[in-house]
């Protein structure tokens, strides 16, 4: 009696599983990294993607992003051991699991085997004699005053709490930050990637300079130097 | 199958007592075989020390608890239903009182949470009322007449600042923005 | 007299699901007493090819109709649909089944996305339950018993391979205190 809507994924590890699944691939770092870029070029394609919603979608292509670099830069992380690249990888199988699990429990619902309870049954208690009629002795008009006036506020504080999240959506998108990166190396032969990302206002925006940075160096248009491990990450265009 | 089972489960969902025509149709069985069910029914609760009874009243059946119990059971409905209310069942109330005549899904939206056990808890005390919509096809309430004299008054608008609240906005909105957000979640 | 009949009688008259506490409170025994009864009790039903069933979650318990008697009772009723649930919506209810009770935190770290509307939508519904765990300031989500009824379940650890999806929290859970544990004494 609960009907079931269909959708095509939900949230970003249900896109990643289902990139995973019709590619027929495991879930192993290495299939991972081979998916990023499919991965980044959808969610870049979602026009109406709730914003909310995006800084989840957006962590995730950042983590498959640094697997990626990984693959395809071992040395650089030979000495790391402690990275956390390996999470992702456990938390899609734990959610492939639970998504597996939810559709047993849809069979389970579609079977059907409803237990029933009675609606509000007076008659049963006919034979007991109760009162139709028993107030709570303390409620009078000022409590329920009192009371109305509380729910009013905090009815406030709850639509207070909901603006930030709506502040979240993102001042950039993913072009308009690589315009920007563009337009700062023509005046300038060097930045610092630390610099740039602490001109964002969040962490969707800190996201989508990553994003941008990684674009831009993918289409070969920077380079990036570094002195050692960890030291800031120049960027300079090629 | 187990007519005997059956039965029971009819009778045990029931709002009211089922004739033997209206069980043996549900059924799809003869009037007879089911009065032979109903009697074995009714020796089992007798027989087995069970909690419940099967009684007939007209040639109308009905579950009831077991006379046994009689004053255990009166005993318990008394002490739940009355006392003061649990926090949730008096803002309920009061959203009731200020904002009534309401809808169940009206008054959800608002608190939050699910409303139904609260609902059946003060209409069990006499305090609110349920009136079918037949426009709307939905269930509304308001708090009872007992409950408005109860207060000292003559009519639930007399409560304090009662016109100003009773159109508050901040309810408005809650009302609004909440159905926002269950188109939204019906198709993320 | 015998307990098994007396806890029977009250979960018939009750309009909402009873706790261990309010049973045990009302027939003045331990709770453990009790609870063995109601074991018991739900063993019978199940025994017995009754008509109805005894379930329980968080610690509540409630009389049904037994799962066998479903279509009857659904053509008997003509209930309607009661909604439907989206596969994110599904997803958040499995996960808060195996796992409850778990924080919204937890919640979204398995879905990797903010569940905020959803469970305020499956609260509204009826499906979850809140409660706020004064230890660690946080609220915590358990499915309801509306919501293992619908499922025709006695219980949610029924649910298939329960015992594994829901350790695996626990697992966890010890591991990262163990972590926790190594990384403060190296430190020292």
């Amino acid at each position: 009696m609960i009907e079931f809507t269909q959708e095509k994924f939900s949230g970003p590890l249900g896109l990643l599983l289902s990139l995973i699944e019709s590619e027929e691939m495991d879930i192993t770092e290495i299939n991972l990294a081979k998916i990023a870029d499919e991965y980044v070029l959808y969610i870049r394609s979602l026009a109406d993607i709730n914003p909310e919603e995006l800084a989840d979608f957006l962590v995730v292509a950042a983590k498959l992003l640094f697997i990626k670099s990984k693959a395809l830069l071992p040395y650089l992380y030979a000495d790391s051991e402690e990275d956390d690249s390996g999470d992702l990888e456990k938390q899609l199988r734990m959610y492939k699991e639970f998504v597996e699990a939810s559709q047993k429990i849809k069979t389970i619902i579609e079977n059907d085997n409803f237990l029933f309870v009675p609606p509000l049954v007076k008659s049963r208690r006919i034979s007991s004699n109760l009162p139709a009629f028993s107030p709570p002795p303390k409620v009078t008009a000022p409590v329920l005053h009192e009371q109305f006036k509380k729910i009013l506020a905090m009815l406030v504080k709850r639509t207070e709490q909901k603006l930030p999240e709506q502040n979240l959506e993102p001042k950039m998108n993913i072009e308009e930050k690589i315009a920007l990166i563009r337009e700062l190396l023509l005046n300038k032969i060097k930045i610092n990637f630390s610099k740039l990302l602490a001109t964002a206002e969040n962490k969707t925006e800190m996201i989508v300079s990553f994003l941008a940075v990684l674009e831009l160096a993918k289409q070969r248009e920077l380079i990036f130097d570094q002195d050692e491990l960890f030291s800031e990450i120049h960027i300079s265009s090629t | 199958m187990n007519l005997k089972a059956q039965l029971e489960s009819l009778l045990f969902v029931s709002i009211k007592p089922l004739s033997l025509k209206e069980l043996a149709t549900a059924l799809n069985v003869k009037a007879k075989e089911a009065e032979t069910a109903l009697e074995e029914l009714a020796a089992d609760y007798q027989r087995a020390d069970s909690g419940l009874a099967l009684i007939k009243n007209n040639n109308q059946y009905q579950l009831t608890t077991h006379e046994k119990h009689a004053t255990l059971v009166k005993d318990f409905l008394k002490t739940e239903t009355s006392g003061e209310l649990s926090q949730p069942s008096l803002e309920a109330l009061t959203i009731i009182a200020y904002r009534g005549p309401i809808s169940k899904l009206e008054l959800e939206k608002i608190r939050g949470i699910n409303c139904s056990l609260i609902i059946r808890n003060l209409l069990m005390r006499g305090l609110i009322e349920e009136k079918f919509e037949k426009t709307k096809q939905e269930n509304f309430y308001t708090v009872s007449l007992d409950f408005v004299r109860f207060l000292g008054l003559h009519d639930i608008t007399q409560l304090p600042d009662y016109s100003k609240l009773h159109q508050a906005s901040e309810i408005n909105e809650a009302l609004v923005d909440k159905i926002i957000e269950l188109a939204s979640s019906a198709n993320d």
